[in-house]
Parts: C-alpha cells; sequence; structure tokens
C-alpha cells in the first residue's frame, strides 16, 4: 500500500528515495521505521477490532448462543492482549514518536538507526507468536494471565502466548532506550530541554516507564513460563507459592503501563490543541512535569488492581491514597488544555475534533477511575462492566482518539497528501458517537454488578447491552470510513504543502513528505517553542 | 550490550579519551577486596549472630557490588548523567521490593484471614 | 551483525565522535537498569518466600556447596578484573595484552560455567531438581523447599544464559581485536562489554550470599 | 428470582449498600461537575474564540500571570476532593473487612464451576445460599482449584477466593428476597456459569429451612469425626483432653498467640490451623519437635474448614466457645471426661468421609 505511493513530484523524500522491498525492510530511516509500525499495528487494531465485534455480537442475547463459552473466553482474551501489546503500546510511541521525535529536536535520526529496525523485529516475531496462538486455538486466560489458572488449569496455548508478549517487550524497551539517548544526546543546538515540543516531553516520560516496567512482566511471564512448561512452583498453591505475587509482579508493569498507553496520547492532543489554536499551551512547564510524576508516581499504585485479592488493607490504604494523587498531574493537564483554548484563535480542523474528543472522553474515563481506586466503591465495581467501561474510555477514548487525531495531524506530513476534510470530520463525529453509545451503557451495567469476562448474563440487563452492541457496530463503521478515505488520499488526495496546520513545531519547517535526512541543514534553535507570530498564520491554506 | 552495535570507528578526532579510567593499582585493590570479602563473607556466614547474618551478608555484597559499580565500571569517574541513570535503577527496584513486602508486611493486620 | 568498525567515520546521523560515544555509553548503562529489573522480578519472588518459609529456605540452602560457591565467586571476581585491564589494555592502545585479557576473561567466564554445571548435575544426582520426582533428604519444612530451588534455578539459570551470551560477545570481540579493530581513539565494544561482564559479576555478588549462605551457623 | 424486564439501579439489600450507593450519589456528582465543566468550557471556548478569517492576525498571547495560582487552585481543589473519596471509601472498606464478633458463620468452597456452602449447623448447599434477615453473616471461603471471587451486588461487596487460603467476607442482609451470586473473578471455561442465588428469609422461615436438613451434625462434629478418622487425637488428644506432651495441646488455643521455634511468634487462626496441616513443619510452635506428617492430598478443602471449626469448638483464648454450638457427641464427651484419647482413625475411617455429599432437602 505504501510502496506504490509516489507522490506527483520528482522531488526525493524519504518514501523514494529508495526503492523495492527490500529497501523497505532493511531500512534504518527512522521515518520508514514508523510506517512499517503503522502498518503493522493498523493490522493489529483490525484483528482486535475484529474480536471485539465478535464479544459484542455474543453479548448481544443474554444467553451463550453464538459461541461455546470456551470460545467466548478466547475472544476477549486474544481481544485483551492484541489490543494492549500489540497495538495500544506500539501505537503512538513506535509510530508517531518514531516518526516525529526525532524531527521535532531537530535530529536526523534516532540515536540508534539499527536497534530500531530491530525492535520492528522484535515486535514482528511477537506478533507471529500470537497469530500461531490465534490460529493454533488460542488462549482463555484473560490478558493478565492470573496464576494459578494460567499455570495449571488453562488448555489454551499460554506459554506461547506468553512468549509473545516476553518478546514483543523487549521492542518496547529498545524503543524507549532508543527515545530517551536520542532526546538526551541528539538535539540539535539551541534545543534546550524547555523548548522541547510538549509531545517528546510526554515521550520521554513514556519511555521511563517501559525502561523501568517492561523487564518486570518480562520477567514475569518468563516465571509464568517456567511454571507452566516445567512443573514447577513459583506463583501455584500446590507448591506453597502465592498467586497474589504474580498479581503483584504483573501489576507492578500493567498499572504504569496503561501510562504508556495516556501519556503518547496527551502529548498529541498537545501539539493539536497549540497548533489550532495558534497560542502557547499555558502552563507549558506543568505540562511537561505532570507527565513525568504520572511517570513517576504511576509507579507507586499498581496495587489498586488487588483491593479484593487478599492484599493485606494496609496496603490497600496507601494503595488507594496514592491512586488520588497520581490523578492530580492528568487533572493538571485537562485543565492547562483546557486554558490554552482560552482566547485562542480555535479552528476546529479533524485533528482538533479529535483532540476534544480526548479531553472529553479522557476526562470521563479518569474520573470514573477514581471510583475504582476508592476502596469502598472498588469493592463493588471491580471486575464488573464498570472496570470495562473505565478503561475503554481512557484506552478507546483516550488513547485511541489522541492516535486518531495524531494520525489526522501529522498524515500530509507523512505522506505528503491531504485527506477529505468533509469524511474526516463525518467519520469523527460517528467515532465519537459510536463510542459513546458502546460503553457509557456500562457503566450503568457495571454498577448492576454484571460480572466481566462473562459469556451470558441475566436476561435483565439486555437492554443496555444491546444498546452497547448497536454502538458497537457503529464505531467500527467509523473507523472503516476513516480507513477508507485515508487510504484513498495517498493516491488521489491534494498535494499537502509544508505546514498546512500552520505549526510551529520543527517537523513542520521541512518538505511534506521530508526529505531522508529529515532537514537540509541541521536547523538552529533561537527561540522559544510555539512561538506563533501573526504573519506565519497568513500563510494557512 | 545491543548498545555497541550503533557505535562506529572513529580515526579522525583526536584527544577524544573521554571517560579516564583509574590507574590499574586500583584495580588491582579493587580486586584483592573483592577476593577478600568473599571468603569473609563465606566465612561469617558459619558464625552465629542471631538475625544479623542476612543484614551482614547483605552489608558486604553491597559493598562488593559498589567497589565494582565505581571502580571497575567507571562510574566514579563518569558523569552525573550516568550516575542518574543507575541511582533511577537502584531505587526502582528498592520500590518493587519494598512495596511488594508492604503487602506481605502487613498480611493479617486486622487479624482477619485473607484482609 | 554489522561490523561496528567497519564504518570509518562518525555515523551520518551523528554531529561527532563523542556524541556517538556518548550515546553508546548512556545506552549501555539504560539496558544494564533493564536488566536490573528485570533480574529485580526474581529477588522479590525471592524475598516474598524466604520471609514466609524461613526455615526451608534455610535447609534447603543448606544443600547448596559452600566452598564451590565461594569458589566460583571468585573466579567471577577474577574474570572481572582482567576484564578491567583488558578495557585498560584496550584505552593505551596494547593490543596484545588485549587480547591476552579478553581469552582470560573468557577462560574464566567458561571456567564458571563448567563449576556451575557440575554443580547442577549434582542437583540433578540428588533429585532437587523441582519438579514431580523432587526431593530434599533431611529438609526441614520439605513441602516449600522446592520453591527455593525453583527459584534458585530461575536465578542461577538466567544468570548463566547472560555468561553464555557474554562470552559468545568475548570471542567476536577477541577476533575483532585480533584484527586490530580497536584503537585508543576508538574501543567502544571493548568498554560497552566491560560494562555488561561487571554487571554480571555484581548479580552474582548478590545471588552468592543469598543462595549460599543461608543459615550455615546451625550445619 | 422474579425477572425484571429493564432496571437501570441494583437492588441494596444490606446494610453497607446504603453506604457504598451515598458514596456512589457523592462521587457521581463530582464527576458529572468536572465533566460538564470541561465540556462547556471547550464548547464554549471553541465557539467564542473559533477563527472566522484566516487574515485577522492572532490575539497577542500574554503571558498570564495569573497562571501559577490557577495552577494551584486546580491542583488542590481536585485534591481535597478526591481525598474525600479516599476517606469515605476506606471507611466503608474497614467495615466491610471486620466481620462482627458474633457472626454467623458460613463456609463457602469454590471448586470449578460451583459454590459449595456449609452452614456452621451442618446444612449444606450448591450454588445456594439461605440466610436469615437481619444477622450479620460471615463467609470464611477457601478455593479448591484456582482464584475465584463470591460477589452479590445486592450486597455491594466480594471477596476473592483463593487457593491455598482462606479470605473473609461479612454482610447483613436487610430485604427477603432473592439475589444474584457471581463468580467475579475468571476462573476459566464456566466462569459465567458460577453463579447462585441468595434467600435471604425471615428468621422463622430460615429455622424451618435450617431444620429441614443437617443430618450429618455440625461443622464441628464433623470436623471430630475427621480428627479421629486421620489420627490427630493420637498425639494432639482429642477435645478437652489433657495434653500429651509430643504435640501441643490445642484447647483454648485458637486466637492466641503462639510462639514458634524460630522465635518469631504468629496467630492461631483459621490460616495457621490449614498450614499446619498441610504442611506441618512450616511452623513449627516452641518446645515440640518436627514429628508432624503431611495431611496434603488426605484432606480436602471442606474437611479443612471442618477441622478448623473443630479446633475452634475447643475454645477462644478467653475460654468461650466461638459461635459453635455446643459439639459433644456421645464419644468425645465420654473422652473428654475419661481423659482417654479418641479412637484412632481405623475405627472411624467408615466414618462419613468429608467429601462433597450435598444435602438431600435441598438438590
Ligand atoms: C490508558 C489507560 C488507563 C488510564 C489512563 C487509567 C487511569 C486511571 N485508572 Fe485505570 N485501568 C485501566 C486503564 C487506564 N486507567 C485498565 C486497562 C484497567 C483494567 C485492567 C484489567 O483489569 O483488565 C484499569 C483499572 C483500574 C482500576 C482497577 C479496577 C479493578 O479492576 O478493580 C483502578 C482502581 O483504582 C483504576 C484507577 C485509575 C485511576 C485513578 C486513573 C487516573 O490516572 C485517572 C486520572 C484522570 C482524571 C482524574 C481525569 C481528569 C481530571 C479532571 C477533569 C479533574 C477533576 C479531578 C478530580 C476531582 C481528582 N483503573
Ligand atoms: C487498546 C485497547 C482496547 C481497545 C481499542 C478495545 C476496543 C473495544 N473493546 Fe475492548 N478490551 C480491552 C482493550 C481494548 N478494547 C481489554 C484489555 C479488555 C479486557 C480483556 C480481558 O478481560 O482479558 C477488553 C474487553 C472488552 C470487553 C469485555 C469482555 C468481557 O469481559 O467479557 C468488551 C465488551 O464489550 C469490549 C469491547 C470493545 C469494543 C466494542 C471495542 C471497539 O472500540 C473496537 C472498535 C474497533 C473495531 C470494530 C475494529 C476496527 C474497524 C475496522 C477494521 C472496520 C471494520 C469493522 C467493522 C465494521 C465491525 N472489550
Ligand atoms: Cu469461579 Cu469465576
Ligand atoms: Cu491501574
Amino acid at each position: 500500500m505504501i510502496t506504490a505511493t509516489h507522490p506527483v513530484e520528482t522531488k526525493k523524500n524519504y518514501l523514494n528515495a529508495e526503492e523495492g522491498l527490500k529497501s523497505w525492510l532493511l531500512t534504518s530511516d527512522h521515518k520508514r521505521i514508523a510506517i512499517l509500525y503503522l502498518i503493522s499495528v493498523t493490522f493489529f487494531f483490525a484483528l482486535g477490532g475484529m474480536y471485539a465485534a465478535l464479544i459484542r455480537l455474543e453479548l448481544a442475547t443474554p444467553a451463550g448462543d453464538l459461541v461455546e463459552s470456551n470460545v467466548y473466553n478466547k475472544f476477549f482474551t486474544m481481544h485483551g492482549v492484541i489490543m494492549v501489546f500489540f497495538f495500544l503500546i506500539p501505537s503512538i510511541p513506535a509510530v508517531l514518536g518514531n516518526f516525529f521525535l526525532p524531527m521535532m529536536i531537530g535530529a536526523k535520526d534516532l540515536a540508534f538507526p539499527k536497534i530500531n529496525l530491530l525492535s520492528w523485529y522484535i515486535y514482528m516475531v511477537g506478533g507471529v507468536f500470537t497469530l500461531y496462538v490465534l490460529l493454533s486455538g488460542g488462549v482463555d486466560t484473560g490478558w493478565t494471565f492470573y496464576t494459578p489458572f494460567s499455570t495449571s488449569y488453562s488448555n489454551g496455548y499460554v506459554i506461547a502466548a506468553g512468549l509473545g508478549i516476553f518478546i514483543n517487550g523487549f521492542s518496547a524497551i529498545l524503543t524507549g532506550l532508543n527515545f530517551i539517548v536520542t532526546v538526551h544526546r541528539m538535539r540539535a543546538p539551541g534545543m534546550t530541554w524547555f523548548r522541547m515540543p510538549l509531545f517528546v516531553w510526554a515521550h520521554y516520560a513514556t519511555s521511563m516507564i517501559q525502561i523501568l516496567g517492561t523487564p518486570v512482566i518480562a520477567v514475569t511471564l518468563f516465571l509464568l513460563v517456567l511454571e507452566r512448561g516445567l512443573h514447577i512452583g513459583f506463583f501455584d498453591p500446590a507448591y506453597g507459592g502465592d498467586p497474589v505475587l504474580y498479581q503483584h509482579l504483573f501489576w507492578f508493569y500493567s498499572h504504569p503501563a496503561v501510562y504508556i498507553m495516556i501519556l503518547p496520547s496527551m502529548g498529541v492532543v498537545t501539539e493539536i490543541i497549540t497548533t489550532f489554536c495558534s497560542k502557547k499551551p499555558f502552563g507549558y512547564t506543568f505540562i511537561a512535569f505532570s507527565s513525568v510524576a504520572i511517570a513517576v508516581f504511576g509507579f507507586l499504585v499498581w496495587g489498586h488492581h488487588l483491593f479484593v485479592s487478599s492484599q493485606s488493607i494496609y496496603a490497600g490504604l496507601v494503595f488507594s491514597v496514592l491512586s488520588y494523587i497520581v490523578a492530580i498531574p492528568s487533572a493538571i493537564k485537562v485543565f492547562n488544555w483546557t486554558a490554552t483554548m482560552y482566547k485562542g484563535s480555535v479552528r476546529l480542523e479533524t485533528p482538533m475534533l479529535y483532540a476534544i474528543g480526548f479531553i472529553g472522553l479522557f476526562t470521563v474515563g479518569g474520573l470514573t477511575g477514581l471510583f475504582l481506586a476508592s476502596l469502598g466503591m472498588n469493592v463493588h465495581l471491580t471486575d464488573t462492566y464498570f472496570v470495562i467501561a473505565h478503561f475503554h474510555y481512557v484506552m478507546v477514548g483516550g488513547a485511541i482518539m489522541g492516535f486518531m487525531g495524531g494520525i489526522h495531524y501529522w498524515w500530509p506530513k507523512m505522506f505528503g497528501r491531504m485527506y477529505s476534510q468533509v469524511w474526516s470530520k463525518v467519520a469523527a463525529i460517528i467515532i465519537f458517537t459510536g463510542f459513546n453509545l458502546t460503553f457509557f451503557p456500562q457503566f450503568i451495567l457495571g454498577y448492576m454488578g454484571m460480572p466481566r469476562r462473562y459469556h451470558a448474563y441475566p436476561a435483565e440487563w439486555q437492554v443496555l447491552n444491546v444498546l452497547s452492541s448497536a454502538g458497537a457496530s457503529i464505531l467500527g463503521l467509523g473507523y472503516l470510513i476513516a480507513i477508507i478515505y485515508l487510504l484513498y488520499s495517498l493516491k488521489f488526495g491534494a498535494i499537502a504543502p509544508p505546514n498546512p496546520w500552520g505549526a510551529t513545531t520543527l517537523e513542520w519547517m521541512t518538505d511534506s513528505p521530508p526529505i531522508a535526512e529529515n532537514f537540509e541543514v541541521t536547523p538552529v534553535i533561537t527561540q522559544e517553542v510555539y512561538t506563533y507570530s501573526a504573519e506565519e498564520v497568513l500563510h494557512v491554506v | 550490550m545491543s548498545a555497541l552495535k550503533e557505535s562506529s570507528h572513529d580515526q579522525t578526532t583526536e584527544g577524544h579519551a573521554a571517560h579516564h579510567g583509574p590507574s590499574k593499582g586500583v584495580y588491582y585493590a579493587v580486586f584483592a577486596t573483592l577476593i577478600v570479602l568473599t571468603w569473609v563473607t563465606s566465612w561469617i556466614a558459619t558464625v552465629d549472630l542471631g538475625p544479623f547474618n542476612i543484614y551482614v551478608a547483605l552489608s558486604i555484597a553491597v559493598f562488593k557490588a559498589t567497589m565494582v559499580l565505581f571502580f571497575f565500571m567507571h562510574v566514579k569517574y563518569g558523569t552525573r548523567l550516568t550516575k542518574m541513570i543507575i541511582m533511577s535503577g537502584i531505587y526502582w527496584l528498592i520500590l518493587l521490593l519494598f512495596i511488594v513486602m508492604m503487602d506481605f508486611w502487613t498480611r493479617n493486620w486486622m487479624g482477619v484471614p485473607g484482609r | 551483525m554489522s561490523s561496528p568498525a567497519a564504518a570509518a567515520n562518525v555515523r551520518h546521523h551523528f554531529e561527532n565522535a563523542e556524541q556517538q560515544k556518548d550515546a553508546s555509553t548512556i545506552g549501555m548503562w539504560i539496558f544494564l537498569v533493564t536488566e536490573l529489573m528485570f533480574f529485580g522480578g526474581l529477588f522479590m519472588a525471592y524475598f516474598v518466600y524466604r520471609q514466609a518459609y524461613p526455615d526451608a529456605f534455610a535447609s534447603a540452602s543448606n544443600k547448596t556447596d559452600l566452598l564451590i560457591g565461594a569458589f566460583n565467586t571468585t573466579v567471577l571476581i577474577c574474570s572481572s578484573l582482567t576484564m578491567a585491564l583488558a578495557v585498560n589494555a584496550a584505552a593505551v592502545g596494547k593490543k596484545a595484552l588485549l587480547i591476552m585479557f579478553l581469552v582470560a576473561t573468557l577462560l574464566l567466564g567458561s571456567a564458571f560455567l563448567g563449576v556451575k554445571t557440575y554443580e547442577y548435575h549434582d542437583k540433578w544426582v540428588h533429585h532437587e531438581i523441582p519438579g514431580q520426582h523432587f526431593e530434599c533428604e533431611g529438609c526441614k519444612d520439605s513441602g516449600h523447599a522446592s520453591l527455593f530451588f525453583s527459584l534458585y534455578f530461575a536465578m542461577t539459570g538466567l544468570h548463566a544464559s547472560h555468561m553464555i551470551i557474554g562470552a559468545g560477545y568475548l570471542i567476536f570481540l577477541i577476533i575483532q581485536a585480533k584484527k586490530g579493530k580497536f584503537t585508543p581513539a576508538w574501543h567502544t565494544p571493548v568498554e560497552m562489554f566491560g560494562l555488561y561482564w561487571h554487571f554480571i559479576d555484581i548479580v552474582w555478588i548478590f545471588l552468592f550470599p543469598l543462595l549460599y549462605l543461608i543459615d550455615r551457623v546451625h550445619k | 428470582m422474579q425477572a425484571k424486564p429493564f432496571e437501570l439501579f441494583p437492588d441494596a439489600a444490606s446494610s453497607i449498600a446504603g453506604s457504598v450507593d451515598g458514596l456512589y450519589a457523592y462521587m457521581v456528582l463530582v464527576s458529572a461537575f468536572f465533566s460538564l465543566l470541561i465540556a462547556v468550557l471547550i464548547i464554549y471556548f471553541a465557539v467564542k474564540y473559533r477563527r472566522k478569517d484566516d487574515h485577522v492576525p492572532l490575539p497577542v498571547d500574554e503571558h498570564s500571570i495569573g497562571g501559577m495560582i490557577l495552577e494551584i487552585v486546580w491542583s488542590v481543589i481536585p485534591l481535597g476532593l478526591s481525598l474525600v473519596m479516599f476517606a469515605w471509601g476506606a471507611s466503608i472498606f474497614f467495615t466491610e473487612s471486620k466481620p462482627p464478633a458474633d457472626a454467623m458463620e458460613v463456609f463457602v468452597t469454590g471448586k470449578q464451576w460451583m459454590w459449595k456452602i456449609q452452614h456452621n449447623e451442618g446444612a449444606r448447599e450448591i450454588n445456594e445460599l439461605h440466610i436469615p434477615i437481619n444477622r450479620d453473616i460471615k463467609l470464611t471461603m477457601t478455593s479448591e482449584d484456582v482464584i475465584h471471587d463470591f460477589y452479590v451486588p445486592a450486597f455491594r461487596t466480594k471477596a476473592d477466593v483463593l487457593p491455598g487460603k482462606y479470605t473473609t467476607e461479612w454482610f447483613r442482609p436487610t430485604k427477603v428476597g432473592e439475589y444474584h451470586i457471581f463468580c467475579a473473578e475468571y476462573c476459566g471455561t464456566k466462569h459465567s456459569g458460577m453463579i447462585g442465588t441468595v434467600y435471604v428469609m425471615t428468621e422463622p422461615d430460615y429455622n424451618k429451612w435450617l431444620a429441614a436438613g443437617s443430618g450429618e451434625g455440625s461443622m464441628a462434629e464433623q470436623g471430630q469425626a475427621l480428627f479421629n478418622q486421620l489420627g490427630c487425637g493420637n498425639c494432639h488428644a482429642s477435645a478437652f483432653n489433657k495434653n500429651l506432651g509430643r504435640c501441643p495441646n490445642l484447647n483454648g488455643l485458637f486466637g492466641t498467640t503462639v510462639d514458634l521455634k524460630d522465635g518469631t511468634k504468629t496467630r492461631m487462626d483459621e490460616t495457621y490451623i490449614r498450614e499446619s496441616v498441610l504442611y506441618p513443619q512450616s511452623k513449627i510452635v516452641a518446645g515440640y519437635d518436627d514429628i508432624m506428617p503431611t495431611f496434603k492430598g488426605l484432606v480436602t478443602e471442606d474437611g479443612l474448614l471442618k477441622l478448623v471449626e473443630y479446633v475452634k469448638s475447643m475454645g477462644t483464648k478467653n475460654g468461650a466457645q466461638m459461635s459453635a454450638p455446643p459439639l459433644a457427641t456421645e464419644t468425645s464427651a465420654t473422652d473428654a471426661k475419661t481423659g482417654t484419647p479418641a479412637k484412632a482413625g481405623a475405627a472411624k475411617t467408615s466414618a462419613a468421609p468429608a467429601v462433597n455429599v450435598n444435602r438431600p432437602g435441598n438438590q
């Protein structure tokens, strides 16, 4: 799909600098690697989305009549695993971060281009394991792989799935490592820390989490695989082990991982809002440091997933109060974005629609996270659809809205083409509507006590479930439209100017699409970031 | 280790030699200390110190590790950034260990099974 | 694996050699931090179970051979010294010395692995491998002793696999050194590998007391 | 269970439900306030400051001095509001966690994919729980295989049910009716089928129901039978016996703190008894030798619960009996008086084995 695209003008850019499949598979250009990632994460998103569709189809009726319960269990497990590990975690960092982080700080590439390519290959190997699991019969443990079910009772392909995630983890680690070194050592002259776009700060914070958290999930899955494969004890009570230890180790990574998913998205949204308000973000330093604060404090709250697990009450209290404290940096960000719009010069282009959608939905998602962080409330809500609704609000309503916004924002830069302004707005509105219809009813279901991972449910809950299923098909339609007009634009879209939105960050100061070396000459930065001047804006299309 | 592959040969830049390592004498001294401590810790493990055996053993290990870190790994002569990276690693490790132990230490806090 | 030395100049995306060297060093340290967290998960499990089943851990630990453990620690420390000296030799451009120390490191590392294999074999003979045929003769709280051995094998196994990877890379370095690729101005791979090797040493410095030195008093 | 066609709010049928709903209302309010605030502001700004003409120069970006104050305001207010959520939630959680001392005890064993429930008086049921209204009910729970979770939405409470240890959950039903029991921790293929019903009954109804079943005697009685059958009495002496010296005397021990051989202390509770039967070497009481064999594989989780109940019935630290009714079958009473150990296991093996016999009247 991508290799077929040659912009009409003959000017050399990263897309046509070299020809042939081999030049793509052996590239060390961060922009090309980003495109490789874009294709692969989109594939996994469609796959995960297919499972979502099957889940919603099954839940349209109270009885478990579409598939057997063990098949349903594989659906949501594969859905969760694919969406989390193979779509959302790599999505923004490996695609948009990879592409734009070096450009935004005026670098020619990431510090370790070959490692960058290697991380894509590692990701693909992990993906192949997952596809193998999928084709050979799936795994039915839930994406959390709780022991002893996963080690001693499940009939699924736990080992292969565990290895897939284990391998994939190294891809995330290498990407994070690359970003951190790049930010430290590859900044262009004059690009001080506080002149970096906030997108870069967000990715710096994300990379910290990836580096410090991912190894722990890797070793946890390593132990899980050993326990299951060799029948030796680490967590299984049959050997004197403690399954709660597994949960601690799992969430030590997986809670911070939710911030791996949301922080890059927050970075994207910050860029979009400042550009489409043509105004400096309100409270630059607050937004920058709140990213780092989320990354650091995000490591202190994992136990809020264990409130009913027989973790000690004392630990529960500590984790609960800390969860509230990490919520504050998120609140700061939300308020700063809102304040940025105040007295801005607001343009409601498609990326801005997504950004606004992000703020609203992330706020709802985050606030419902506060319900779950409250001990007494959590006891009732945990493992119900309230949790499902909470995290889809933050992950789909938040993170994916940000991803979609970012794709629309940078699409002209990445491919040198404009997409349909009409269709893109239509799709954005459909996605927003479908999303709310899908997941809002789940809050109500959750409070009524509908447990998650249920293949059949009492009949009195059907109405809300049908609403949710209906919403999911609208949501799916929205994504479908987006995929269609984006692909269409690659060949038929209008040629994009270098800076279609009147943005101020460095990546817009070069051609669209950029040349292989990013900039003709290494830029020298002499002014603050986000300096909007009246004249510049006049050149806007 | 993978970081190595990205480095490349540089014959043109002179006066490079970024990190000055310690002299050989320091290496031998550190080495001697490490060997001695290895045998000291093995011996002291057989002496009854009550509950303190583990603390002594771990203190010696921490000391040995610090020696390796500072001298063999040149951290003492390294940049502030290197030190920060190491500190953050150690800090996060301690975080993991202590917070999880906090749970296990306070089980039965209320005297109700499983709470 | 492309030979780093093949490119005669600074790679295109770096401004100068110093930036490039710095990037490698930072990258390496960050990598070691991830390694630390990786082993950290195992230490976590170790501490939880050790505090839960102190007797089981004490008596199971007594099944390891203190002398062999101390001897192997010594071997590993020697290899750390030779590695440090190798880096030093590379920095001053003494090629023959560099090769000699690298070979010495490789030999010592292999010796360590050899001893480890012997220990594993010994455990095998005594059925001290966790699993169906596990036995822990004379262990206190033998019901939980297998947890100790699960962790023992996971920790030392992971450590040994790092050694094996390291040994493989050492061979590569020796060949490169023979070819005269390293100069006082550029010997980054040797330096980076040195960090890696010392890190493995540090992990062992903790594994030794935790696995071998528990409750040796009552023996 | 009368199927309701459509509902938006769950039944509130326990003493705790009201407080949970109150907290919920507070959180919904706070959330609604902030969501609306943000939504309204964004839409208002988007409309008000919408760029109408690309050729109008940008407004001057005056760097507001009020920035710092604003940042503090919008950090501190949410922090304050959310700390209320924390404190309120924590106080409910404390109530939920600490069962009242005189609660009626029920024992729950989770198993793929059913709930086995035993009443202290001996009644057993599967996937059903009959309880009297306005009594504190305490569940002591464990699992035979994987992690489950006993969840009654109408009571607003749940707790994981783990293999290898006991967990506790309690509630005080306040409304007669039938309510869902769900397994809320994913446990495999038929997780969604691991459901059941709680019947909250009036006291007389409950007593009637209770009287209909319970043929095998109380939990403690069954525990005693098992105690003898397994030969525990050979060493630990039997109930109310004087100690034989080799093994700790269990009388009046429950709830006390015992000194262990390694110098530490532990509380003699359900968990400790269970561990001592399965892993007798792991925590040896000071002054005794490591002579007890393991009973791992010889006794089921149900059986363990019965043994625990039996040990409990030997009295607690204050000498008072726990909730168990005075036991004493013929034999044990005699044994207690004469001071001779109960007959060893062999004699009793034919007695009802401690496995899943369902209460006949309740199927
Ligand atoms: C992108 C992913 C993401 C993000 C960002 C979050 C953010 C938060 N999450 Fe969420 N969470 C998940 C993904 C995420 N979560 C997932 C996947 C699960 C379930 C996993 C599973 O079990 O399968 C989960 C589960 C989960 C639980 C456990 C539920 C359970 O299983 O029992 C809890 C409990 O505390 C929780 C809390 C929070 C909190 C407090 C935040 C906070 O960070 C939110 C902060 C944001 C705000 C607060 C909104 C903005 C603020 C304002 C507009 C101002 C007003 C603010 C105040 C009044 C404070 N989450
Ligand atoms: C990034 C993460 C992510 C994303 C994007 C989604 C997206 C969606 N999820 Fe996901 N979900 C999880 C992460 C995610 N989920 C996780 C972690 C779990 C827990 C798993 C567990 O319990 O172990 C879960 C569980 C989960 C459940 C609960 C299952 C259960 O507990 O029994 C449900 C039920 O409604 C659900 C629904 C949906 C829907 C409708 C979408 C939609 O947003 C999807 C929309 C996308 C598409 C439809 C595909 C793209 C569209 C096309 C390619 C066009 C063509 C398609 C059509 C026209 C249909 N999810
Ligand atoms: Cu039992 Cu779910
Ligand atoms: Cu979390």
